[in-house]
């Protein structure tokens, strides 16, 4: 395992440590390992609190600020955070206008912040509402299945619900525009390596030099199927096409483009990626209002990359441009 | 002959589990890498340990229902993942059943660990064949509600549960996972030994050793 | 060779199409391979214009916009660009206030930029004036060498020269704003893996399990030494120590620290990286004014990491923190 | 026998260097991956495709002046790195040098040639020992002038540049580079042989082969 890191058992804490340094305008709670709004509670205005396992960044904790996230809780690598910590967050961002809970559709997220609304309700009179993603098109029949993984919709998500939240609207008016973007938004990802959990010492699943899994997560886990090597348009293809007969995206639908890059895929690739994804939607006559280029929910070092579209109206774009100032997505500010 | 189940035994069982997950660290991982995200046996070990370090800092643990109480709770804090609120859920359920006694009989005990297998389900929604912790857990119990309601003894029952609870866990390697992430697999889940499945047969192997 | 790519040949051509169709506020001429702030030239305003080899995402493209670069033009990978395209890049972005050349110090780059500018005398009557990065302190007895490698100071220094020009600031005032900031900068990288070049198919070289090299450049060159895998906090000793005692920094010295990724290396490594380079800097009573953490010039996908620091005066903060609009650097716009 | 050299044999010179990159192609590179960065014999044959491209499409190149100037503009404006603007400028001075000629007899090449050299010196600033491409240049040329000046001939000349930029590339070997980027490398630049003088044996070679 060659990573930059002292101690397996410490690296989250330390990543925690990192980013207090790096970005005084966040607090960092780090008995709680939660990463906090500087300024929060912002009175009146509706809280949103995030987390899941770490491994993922930017995401969460890189989407804290003004405009997106109040809070971010990090678990250990690739596991749920634990409801102690999702409690603590409420607690420091509840501004007496609630709060939303942005989970991650994976069975232990959903069952820590369940507990940790559980607990909030018993603790605290707060309002907690939960919205949960569940935009990876590679789970199939998810009737039969824990559902499907909430993906990079989750990106996209908290940026639009953060923008609505930081407008001073309800917690159901947040809520509904946040479960909007959910149900408009479908991703799919691939990689071309696996990755290697620091505690668990070797890469997660073993993959030839001619070989890629498509349909994977994002926590190392094996895809849907191992295919051999295809040049990058074809790899657009084999994520597009699913992701657009699902929702189904059709003719004249605008949407954010986002191609996401896994962790050890560099940049360059990812452009050109994304020149095979605008190509593709512009075939299917779809417009892309907006896009998003980059590693923003990576799973640790691996080599790969996912699309994620999302179907907008005008009001969901202005969202989307609206101000956000966090250490991952800033502009407008 | 009694065979009543002291405080003292009941702390042996969650030491000898915390024992034998320590152990079977890395093939739980192992397990879980092949279904899931490798992780299972350093999470259960995580918790574990935290477990094992409450019991000694806290002497207050002085009922059946304070200790899986404390438990379920330190499970709950520390693990996260889905095995987190799962055996969290699991003790303390367990613990409620139990009440605040500092001596149980057999058949408590069985009402006891029922009330435990139900929490799981209230809280994972697994049904038998799922591939999950589920199908260890629940052919044990029944195993031991069989032995006890045909007049035998605990250390007959728990002998029974470890079997049922090891064949269940061998069981859940042809199943197609439909809880958890191994269910994001589809196909590929089959032909592999559910990780939590494995953990939950440790648990009553641990228990047939304290108990029985 | 794993990448996300069509044809070795056509990754930069492809990647720059990318970069077109996700940024339509930038202009890209293709036949020169340059990306171009999309109101160039910006009349009165001196117009910044880099390049280099590409594979250094996102750096320089990446740094095209407000307040940064008027033009950047891509070499091959690893491959300093030819002078046509500087040429093509200054005569677009000639505000009739002269043009500055930020070169990286490389044999190649340099020679490129020389060319360049003798024809940009020759062809039009633009003022050209060049500075050169050369921070490396990898690179020991630069007398006897073509001197230091330009590496992270060239992301301060473009930042910092591109807010001076926003300003309105004279060619020879913002020339010598650059001038300080490399005077003034100093860095130093590592690898944990190599890299490969598309062109080339394999790894530039090899490096065993228990193995990392320290004093990389940015072109996958073997680094000054190997040597075996250390934790994060010695490695970022053997790091900061050579960066602190060349220039050197002192007690009561403001720096802006930037800890650069090499590609393959993810960001929680990175904040981790940060937290033990904060820690050292501490213990040094050197104060960082300023941080930036993440992958800003790579070397594809390898994994490793670079430290920048940079000595700064309050003037030098004011214009680290003037608005910047370029698809990698955003803030206060 | 006259031993003057043809506008054609001139091309069959260009050519064959181009033929000679492009089957050296990967050896250049690997060489320019141990001390440098792996893409020396890319940069090469690329720009000496488009140098084959530029003389079928140009029918204007009727002198050796010409010839040239199209060479190195076209090195020059698609080869980039360190080895575009050297080679590229070596052709453009040995152009200039050789005038509007269609032929020009062996010392006037060898001038030309060591104006080629010049050039390179002027761009690069290397000097003997300095581990490029000037330390197989150089030696070649110095072999040719000797020669010619002994009263030999063109062939004997080119046979004795080609000896002579031979030893001089495997010469680098054991040098320490400091032009470069294998002057990076420090000692570890020691030990290897230097990519661009390895292609410039190449290109007198190829000369040795066209105009011998
Ligand atoms: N809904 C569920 N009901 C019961 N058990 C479940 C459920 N989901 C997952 N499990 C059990 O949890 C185990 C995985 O635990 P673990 O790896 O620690 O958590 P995670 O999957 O979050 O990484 C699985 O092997 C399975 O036995
Ligand atoms: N200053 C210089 N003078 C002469 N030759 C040089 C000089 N610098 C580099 N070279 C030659 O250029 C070769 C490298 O060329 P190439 O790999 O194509 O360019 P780059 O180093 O930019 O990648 C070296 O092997 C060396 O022979
Ligand atoms: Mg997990
Ligand atoms: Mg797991
Ligand atoms: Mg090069
Ligand atoms: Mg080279």
């Amino acid at each position: 395992m060659k990573k930059l890191i002292n101690d397996p058992a410490t690296v989250v804490n330390e990543a925690l440590l990192g980013i207090e340094a790096a970005h005084p305008e966040l607090r960092v709670d780090h008995e709680n390992k939660v990463v906090i709004r500087g300024d929060a509670p912002v009175s009146g205005k509706v809280g949103l609190v995030s987390g899941g396992g770490s491994g993922h960044e930017p995401l969460h904790g890189g989407f804290v600020g003004p405009g997106m996230l109040d809070a971010a809780c990090a678990g250990e690598v690739f596991t749920s955070p634990v409801p102690d910590q999702m409690l603590a967050a409420t607690k420091a961002v509840d501004g007496d206008a609630g709060v939303l809970h942005i989970v991650k559709n994976y069975t232990g997220d959903v069952m820590n912040f369940e507990m940790a609304a559980e607990l909030a309700a018993a603790e605290t009179g707060v309002d907690v509402v939960s919205v949960v993603t569940d935009d990876d098109v590679a789970v199939k029949d998810s009737l039969y299945t824990a559902g499907r993984r909430g993906v990079g919709v989750t990106v996209v998500l908290e940026k639009i619900a953060g923008a609505a939240a930081e407008q001073g609207r309800p917690l159901n008016d947040v809520a509904e525009m946040a479960k909007l973007v959910n149900a408009n938004g479908r991703s799919m990802g691939m990689a071309l390596t696996s990755c290697t959990v620091p505690a668990a010492g070797k890469p997660t699943f073993e993959l030839g030099e001619d070989e890629m899994e498509i349909g994977i997560g994002i926590h190392g886990e094996p895809g849907r199927e191992r295919v051999p090597l295809a040049p990058a348009k074809q790899v657009a293809e084999m994520l597009v096409e699913p992701i657009v007969s699902d929702l189904p995206f059709g003719r004249g639908d605008g949407v954010i483009a986002f191609v996401n890059g896994m962790g050890g895929t560099p940049l360059i690739e990812l452009y050109l990626m994304y020149n095979e994804v605008a190509r593709i939607l512009d075939g299917n006559g779809i417009q892309v209002a907006r896009s998003l280029v980059g590693p923003y929910i990576t799973s640790l070092e691996m080599a790969g990359c996912s699309v994620t579209l999302v179907k907008v109206t005008d009001d969901l774009v202005e969202l989307w441009d609206a101000p956000v100032k966090t250490p991952a997505l800033r502009w407008g500010v | 002959m009694t065979d009543a189940v002291t405080l003292a035994g009941l702390r042996a069982w969650v030491q000898g589990f915390a024992a034998l997950v320590a152990e079977q660290k890395e093939k739980l991982t192992a397990l879980d890498a092949a279904i899931g995200d490798a992780d299972h046996g350093i999470n259960m070990d995580r918790g574990m340990t935290a477990v094992l370090a409450a019991l000694d800092s806290d002497d207050t643990l002085t009922s059946a229902a304070a200790l899986f109480k404390k438990v379920g709770m330190t499970l709950v804090s520390s693990v996260g993942g889905a095995s987190g609120p799962l055996y969290g859920t699991f003790f303390l359920r367990l613990g409620m059943a139990c009440g605040d006694v500092d001596s149980l009989g057999p058949e408590d005990l069985a009402k006891a660990l029922r009330a435990g297998l139900d929490g799981v389900v209230a809280r994972g929604k697994a049904e038998a064949g799922d591939k999950t912790m589920y199908d260890a857990l629940a052919p044990a119990i029944d195993a031991l509600d069989d032995a006890l309601d045909s007049g035998n003894g605990l250390r007959e029952g728990m002998a029974a549960a470890v079997t049922a609870a090891e064949s269940g866990r061998d069981a859940t390697t042809p199943m197609l996972a439909r809880k958890g992430r191994a269910s994001y697999l589809g196909e590929r889940s089959v032909g592999h030994q559910d990780p939590g499945a494995t953990s939950s047969a440790l648990l009553i192997r641990a228990a047939a050793t304290a108990l029985g």
